[in-house]
């Protein structure tokens, strides 16, 4: 039985918003409501680290942020996939030059996937995740 | 071998350690073995019972009486291992009455006579006095117990008394129904248990006394003696439904009063000894019904209690031994170190919460059943309301050791580096609790063949309760649980504990200590939790304060003056000669 | 044998397991319906199942490794043992046993404790107030709860079996019935922790609640329990009150505590007490005075 | 009441300069501040909006603006301090809505105020250097300082026993990474029970510096940074920034430019508020209200959509105009999207506010009362629900269209958690009633004229201002007449809001304390204004596009000939 396979069927998501502008954490809620409702996928969010299946990574990482996803990525339950959602969590985006910032993301922690958009629409969204999804199951 | 022979042979072991001089360590590996050779007594006893001829008039010897005779054995050797552990100083003395109470325990059941039992029912209140003493701090405490175990024994004088006006004799004998011996002798079967409105010496004498104390006395022997009592009066009198109506009623207000006080205690000791008296709620509930399995559901109560709450007693002596305090806000986190202790807690507080198929359930459920048996008699109403009142009380009772087992060993309490030596558990402390807990266990699994056969034969239960299976179940799933388990082949990996991303820090322990914060603060319990902090409901402060206030009336009208003294003396005699005048 | 056989695979684990499965797809798809959805796929219960015991299991540092490992055992077990009692009274009523019907409600006790100790033996702060709060709605509901059981008792006089209450005319019908079965709706719906009554998980509160710390299987426990829990208590429920069980019983039942869980917000402990103790204990107790007096 | 505050500083006033008739700077000497802060504050009872820190090279600046919620002046204390070591002191004591700034100013420009009672950091990590100032002009733009290996957790306090009251104190975690916060923020509530006696609010997590970057920026691209700022009010940034960068300029926009920035401001109003009422609503665990929010939030989107091509960061806003055109064919559909809005909120009106749990909920929770929000000197709809009438687009909006038609401001009374959603659904209503009446005057204007040509900025300082869903948006630039701001303060809504979180949270249960953190709608990236800079690499230095763009002009010459 490949675990992926049976990961890939029922997302559950923890949502990691570090220094972000609000707007990609916004759209993360948005696909789950009733226009792109990302449920009919068996993705859910969950509050908990311990929960998650995976972690979707908003915002460039500033000093006080970054420590935590480490210790979060840690302390999730493993298979787990990161996402790096959003211009700012991909590349640092306009952030590059902020005198509180460190290191983007998947130098923190191995990336699965990238979505990127200021802020992704949801569309984007879906493509990323069902691309997450054929990942997890080896298609891609 | 002689029935006297436990009676004699504890008087004698009390006054041989008497009189030795305080060598520790022989008397802490002596004392258990003396136990261990009491009970052997007591169980060869108990298959060969050798009454002399000319004493059967003397002895009671009947199901009720072995079934005590063996308990009280037992918990002699229990609590005399977890003694030799825990009592630092003047060993001699504490074992002298320790086996001093054996004595006069063992006398108590015996004795078909009243005087006898009378004799040996103050003994016991004394050695109580004598053994509380033990820990410094107690005196208070200790002396409103003598008083109020004393005033007790009065009231069983007087109820002698009419009983014998009735009878014409001493004997323990039926008798005709008389409202004045019941009451009188129920009055001090309700001090002994520690039933209301008699219980106020229990939470003191638990919060001062040493716990073994406390779970030798208090927690088993004084319950097993007074709900003996209780049971031997019921046996004895045909009681008018009316009485027993109260009886139960008084049964369901104890069991409600007390855990809900138990429900915001912030001590350990005070907690359980608040359920020491909710317990004897059920008890006399179930003999106040009366009827066989309702007095079957109570002894067996009683018996049940008597154990999970020493275990529980001893367990927290052990959290109080290493930690210096039984403040539930200071503890935490402790079933890393205790564990134990924490295993048996946990299965003695499972039995009192009455989770089948623990000990606990199985006598609540025969108290049930009585109960409902006696609706079908008298009062209907009134009896469901008992019941419903039992009922919510083993939710209550469940709530507040929820929160006492998270106050004291779970939560997020972390302690430092090193703790683990600090905090080591002692054999002769684990021990008995290993014993008591294991026989919550098996009293609760094997309940039919350990204690309805043998006492009662075929009982006619409504309701039939198979615990074997349930444990069998229980068991089932849980291999079935450890199966999926290993299928799976689960990795078990240790990390941080998840709060939001930030570390935990120490003071994020929740205690279990605030749970019913809610509660304590909400109307109307405020106003009522207000009241009995006050001891407003302590029958002894009252008296205490009105004794108090007469004598300080008595002081303002003697007050040294002649001429006061003078009037009144010549205001009484008018007033004697006024009366005499009208008559 | 055939004991066991009960226990795990009719009316017990199993079937109970795949019952539940089927409800929780239901209760989804139904409010994501109501919320302008369209909600999971049929199978989304057993994917979820299925993938959390693919996943590892982390434990807290600090935790009571034990009692954290064995709770989501007892839990579903617990659940189980309900499910099995319950179930043999209408599959199998020559099987069951006399004074079935406390036993239940005794068991069905177990799985809340399970879970004030899992969250206790977390060590999580969180978690904590999850258990306190847990144990908080057992004191709510248990009092109400006993109370419209003892109105049975009173119809049904003295009835403690389940297959004897099913036999005789379904309670409801009756003044102090229908109040009494009115009531046991809201301690259902508290029983199984949904909205208003999911203040022991509260999500937004307090994150998972007790659950926070688990993870992988041990959470897959807890989700196998729930399952069961859900499958069973309406069963329960409707045995009771509504003179037995059949789909259509079943499946109303559901529906009300779906349609409750989406037309309202959370309660707090506080208030939760209230309106137990306060407003449905003398709500039960007028029922009870009735079934005596014989409405 | 320019007379009055004339009257009342009388001796202290060392210069008055009067830049407009809504803006007036007064120099005073620093020995002065308290008393005049003091004055302005109590005796006149204007409303604290910020301060703002400068860095002048040769002397530190800080601005205190107090703002005329009647009138919709604004006046500005100004004082001067040394460079090294200069002291202000404090006014924490007397506005308790200053702490923050204080603290802020003392971390990111080195001014130390005396007498603030707290003095630690507020927005940059433990292990960040001392003495190292990012807001500082010798703080060279895009360096990074140093970061040890996991240093940045806030250092274990060793407080074993919290006691308040003779009880013991627990600390309940709220955050950083809590579903009820979209953004990383950090409250420790100090619960007895679960009762909450006492919050402390750790900012921080969302820190990005945009102050600073917008001072490496063109004023052009300034807009889109300040549109990052915060994606729900991505509109009222920039708006408030161009109001500034218009105010220092002087310049009036063309009609059409206002009402195009008033319709597609208050779209992101009524997306911004149904926003709330269903996170509201999950946070109480009413998921219904907030799918049923959520699903026609999404016709609030398209009709953003519709208008700037984007569901989110809309890039409506420039200097002197709007970048894009409504056009006039697609105005009755988007009025008939627009009225479609008004049973929908009908439906949440009666859904949400008759609710019997709803109330129990939220009725008397979380009380703001009128002194506590004037002293805490909070902004939008967590200020008019206790009573305060002050609606900035009612006073001083310098190019929008609110003056010219007809709506009213929204009072509640009672402060509590009920009141700031009566208010917030309330307010949808006369935004609704706002877009109508705008699209009805835009119908009757010509298309095309929406900007006027900005060519330079010159030398100056201008504070715009502008209502966001959430409150007061505030921005002040100054200009030396390069093509950068020298500064540029921001200041969000919820940077007053939150704070006052710390009073209107405290006495009730956990539960209470969840939605209470929530009704101010708090917007921590916003609290946090992040800097920003476009192209992180640096293709091209400063010669080289100097060439290219000579090159590029050559050739356009080239070309035109």
């Amino acid at each position: 039985m490949n675990k992926l396979k049976i990961l890939s069927k029922s997302i559950w998501v923890f949502h990691f918003a570090s220094a972000a502008c609000n707007n990609c954490d916004i759209e993360i809620l948005d696909v789950l409501t009733p226009r792109f409702d990302v449920e009919r996928f068996g993705v859910k969010l969950v509050g908990s680290i311990k929960h998650a299946d995976a972690m979707l990574v908003s915002g460039m990482m500033n000093r006080k942020g970054a420590e935590f996803l480490k210790d979060l990525y840690d302390q999730a339950p493993k298979p787990l996939a990161v996402i790096a959602f959003g211009s700012c969590a991909s590349s640092m985006g306009m952030f590059k030059v902020s005198y509180n910032r460190v290191i983007p993301v998947d130098e923190i922690i191995p990336v699965t996937a990238y979505i990127p958009g200021c802020p992704p629409r949801p569309e984007a969204i879906i493509d990323g995740i069902v691309k997450v999804v054929k990942k997890l199951r080896g298609e891609i | 071998m002689n029935i006297f022979l436990p009676i004699i042979f504890n008087l004698i072991v009390a006054f041989v350690l008497f009189i030795t001089p305080d060598w520790k360590k022989p008397l802490k590996v002596i004392a258990p073995i003396l136990a261990f050779a009491n009970i052997v007594i007591g169980v060869y006893l108990l298959f060969n019972p050798n009454i002399p001829e000319k004493y059967t008039a003397w002895i009671l010897w009947d199901n009720l009486t072995k079934l005590v005779f063996f308990f009280i054995g037992f918990f002699g050797l229990v609590l005399s291992i977890y003694s030799a552990g825990f009592i630092k100083k003047k060993l001699n003395k504490y074992f002298s009455y320790f086996f001093l109470t054996l004595a006069s325990a063992y006398g108590i059941i015996l004795s078909a006579n009243w005087i006898v039992l009378i004799i040996f029912w103050g003994i016991s209140g004394i050695t109580l006095y004598l053994m509380m003493q033990f820990n410094s701090g107690a005196n208070l405490a200790a002396k409103k117990t003598l008083i109020i175990l004393g005033g007790s024994d009065s009231f069983l004088i007087l109820g002698v008394a009419v009983l014998y006006r009735l009878t014409g004799s001493f004997g323990i004998l039926s008798s005709t129904w008389s409202m004045i011996a019941f009451v009188c002798i129920a009055a001090a079967a309700f001090a002994k248990a520690g039933n209301m409105p008699f219980h106020i010496w229990i939470p003191d004498c638990a919060d001062k006394a040493p716990p073994p104390v406390t779970a030798f006395m208090p927690a088993s022997l004084d319950k097993l003696l007074g709900i003996y009592l209780l049971a031997r009066i019921f046996s004895i009198i045909t009681i008018p439904p009316v009485v027993k109506i109260s009886v139960m009623l008084i049964g369901s207000i104890t069991i409600i009063c007390a855990v809900f006080m138990a429900l915001t205690q912030h001590t350990a000791k005070k907690l359980l000894s608040y359920h020491a008296i909710s317990q004897v709620g059920y008890m006399v509930l179930g003999i106040g019904t009366g009827n066989p399995l309702g007095i079957a559901g109570g002894l067996f109560h009683m018996i049940n209690n008597s154990i999970y709450k020493s275990c529980l007693f001893l367990g927290t002596g052990q959290v109080e031994k290493v930690s210096k305090t039984d403040h539930l806000d200071k503890l935490g986190g402790l079933a890393k170190y205790l564990p134990i202790t924490f295993t048996s807690m946990l299965i003695a507080s499972f039995a009192i919460s009455g989770l089948p198929p623990l000990n606990g359930f199985f006598s609540k459920w025969l108290i049930y059943q009585g109960v409902l048996a006696a609706t079908a008699e008298q009062y209907p109403f009134l009896s469901i309301l008992c019941l419903l009142a039992a009922l919510f009380g083993s939710a209550l009772t469940l709530a507040s050791f929820m929160k006492l087992m998270h106050a004291l060993f779970l939560g997020a309490k972390k302690y430092p580096k090193g703790a683990e030596k600090k905090f080591k558990e002692k054999f002769s402390l684990v021990f008995p609790q290993i014993i008591l807990a294991l026989s919550c266990i098996v009293l609760g699994v094997f309940a039919f063949d350990l204690f309805i056969k043998p006492m009662y034969g075929n009982l006619t239960l409504t309701g039939l309760w198979h615990p074997k299976m349930a444990m069998l179940l229980i068991v089932v799933g849980l291999v079935l649980g450890a199966l999926i388990f290993l299928i799976s082949r689960i990795k078990i990996r240790r990390v941080k504990g998840f709060a939001g991303g930030e570390g935990l820090r120490p003071d994020m322990h929740i205690s279990g200590a605030d749970f019913y914060e809610g509660i304590e603060n909400g109307q109307p319990f405020k106003f009522i939790y207000g009241l009995a902090e006050k001891k407003l409901f302590d029958l002894y402060e009252v008296l205490k304060a009105m004794a108090f206030y007469v004598i300080k009336l008595l002081r303002y009208l003697h007050n040294g003056v002649l001429t006061n003294y003078l009037s009144w003396i010549l205001a009484g005699g008018v007033i004697i000669l006024v009366v005499i005048w009208f008559m | 044998m055939k004991t066991i056989f009960y226990f795990l695979v009719f009316p017990g684990f199993l079937f109970a397991l795949i019952v539940g499965m089927v409800a929780s797809y239901i209760e989804r798809k139904v409010t994501a319906r109501v919320q302008w959805r369209v909600g999971p796929p049929i199978l989304q219960p057993w994917y979820d199942l299925l993938k959390l015991f693919t996943k590892e299991s982390v434990v807290p540092e600090n935790a009571h490794l034990l009692t954290f490992l064995a709770t989501p055992v007892l839990f579903m077990v617990s659940a189980t043992l309900v499910a099995m009692y319950a179930g043999m009274a209408f599959f199998f009523p020559d099987a069951a046993f006399q004074g079935d019907l406390i036993v239940i409600v005794y068991l069905l006790t177990i799985p809340p404790i399970c879970l004030i100790l899992a969250g206790a033996a977390s060590a999580n702060p969180l978690a904590s107030l999850g258990a306190s709060r847990e144990i908080k709605l057992v004191l709510s509901y248990e009092l109400v709860f006993w109370m419209t059981i003892a109105v049975i008792w009173v119809k049904t006089g003295g009835e403690l079996s389940l297959v004897n209450i099913m036999n005789k005319p379904p309670v409801m019908y009756s003044y102090s019935g229908g109040i009494a079965s009115v009531l046991a709706l809201f301690v259902m719906q508290a029983k199984l922790g949904r909205v208003p009554f999911d203040i022991a998980e509260a999500e937004t509160e307090i994150m998972a609640g007790a659950y926070i710390e688990y993870s992988g299987p041990l959470l897959g426990f807890f989700k196998m329990g729930q399952y069961i829990l859900l499958a069973t208590l309406p069963f329960f429920i409707s045995s009771i009150f509504w003179g037995g069980v059949n789909v259509f019983k079943y499946v109303a039942l559901l529906v009300i505590v779906i349609l409750v869980e989406n037309t309202n917000p959370r309660l707090k402990v506080k208030q939760c007490l209230k309106l137990f103790w306060f407003i449905l204990f003398p709500l039960s107790l007028v029922a009870l005075i009735l079934a005596v007096v014989g409405l | 009441m320019i007379n009055k505050v004339k009257d009342i500083l009388q001796g202290k006033i060392i210069k008055w300069e009067e830049k407009s008739s809504k803006r007036h700077y007064i120099e005073i000497d620093k020995k002065d501040l308290r008393s005049a802060a003091e004055l302005l504050f109590r005796k006149l009872e204007l409303r604290f909006c910020i301060a703002t820190g400068l860095d002048n090279v040769k002397n530190m600046e800080v601005l205190y603006h107090f703002s005329d919620d009647k009138t919709g002046v604004v006046y500005s204390l100004r004082v001067f301090t040394d460079r090294d070591k200069g002291k202000i002191p404090s006014i924490a004591d007397i506005i308790k809505g200053a702490t923050w700034i204080e603290r802020e100013m003392r971390e990111l420009l080195g001014i130390e105020f005396t007498g603030a009672a707290d003095t630690s950091r507020l927005l940059l990590d433990p292990t960040w250097p001392e003495g190292v100032y990012p807001l500082r002009k010798d703080y060279e733009y895009g360096r990074k300082e140093p970061r040890g290996e996991d240093s940045c957790r806030r250092p274990n306090i060793k407080i074993e026993e919290l006691t308040k009251n003779g009880k013991k104190t627990k600390i309940i975690p709220i955050g950083p990474y809590h579903p009820l916060q979209e953004e990383p923020e950090f409250f420790e509530l100090m619960v007895q029970g679960e009762k909450v006696i006492d919050l402390n609010i750790n900012l921080g997590y969302n820190h990005r510096g945009i102050e600073k970057i917008a001072e490496g920026k063109h004023w052009d691209q300034v807009t889109f940074l300040v549109e990052r700022i915060c994606g729900i009010c991505s509109c009222s940034h920039p708006y408030a920034y161009v109001n500034a960068v218009e105010d220092l300029l002087g310049l009036e926009i063309p009609l059409r430019a206002k009402y195009v920035r008033t319709v597609i401001a208050e779209l992101e109003r009524i997306h911004s508020h149904l926003l709330w009422l269903g996170l509201a609503g999950h946070f109480l665990g009413y998921n219904t209200v907030w799918m049923w929010a959520w699903k026609y939030r999404e016709t609030v989107l398209d009709l953003c959509e519709q208008i700037s091509g984007n569901r989110n960061h809309y890039a409506m806003m420039r200097i002197g105009g709007v970048r894009k055109d409504i056009f006039n064919s697609e105005i009755d559909g988007m009025k008939e999207k627009a009225a479609s809005l008004v049973p929908i909120l009908d439906l949440f009106k009666g859904a949400v506010i008759d609710d019997p749990v709803i109330h129990a909920r939220t009725k008397n929770i979380g009380v703001l009362s009128k002194e506590e929000a004037i002293n805490y000197c909070v902004t939008g709809p967590t200020a008019r629900p206790s009573g305060l009438d002050q609606d900035i687009r009612k006073i001083d909006i310098l190019n929008g269209a609110y003056q010219l038609i007809e709506w009213d401001v929204i009072v509640c009374q009672n402060g509590d958690i009920f009141d700031k959603t009566v208010c917030r659904v309330l307010e949808m209503y006369e935004s609704v009633k706002i877009i109508t009446q705008c699209l009805d005057k835009l119908k009757g204007l010509k298309e095309g004229n929406i900007w006027e040509e900005v060519r330079e900025i010159p030398p100056g300082e201008g504070i715009g201002r502008y209502e966001a869903p959430r409150g007061e948006v505030w921005h002040y630039v100054r200009s030396d007449g390069g093509n950068t701001p020298v500064r540029h303060k921001i200041r969000a809504p919820s940077y007053m809001n939150v704070l006052s979180n710390e009073l209107a949270a405290v006495g009730g249960d956990v539960s209470d304390a969840a939605i209470t953190l929530a009704a101010v709608d708090p917007c921590y990236c916003c609290t946090e204004r992040m800097q920003a800079v476009e192209n992180g690499n640096v293709k091209y230095n400063w010669e080289e596009l100097l060439r290219l763009s000579e090159e590029k002009t050559k050739r356009l010459r080239g070309e035109l000939k």
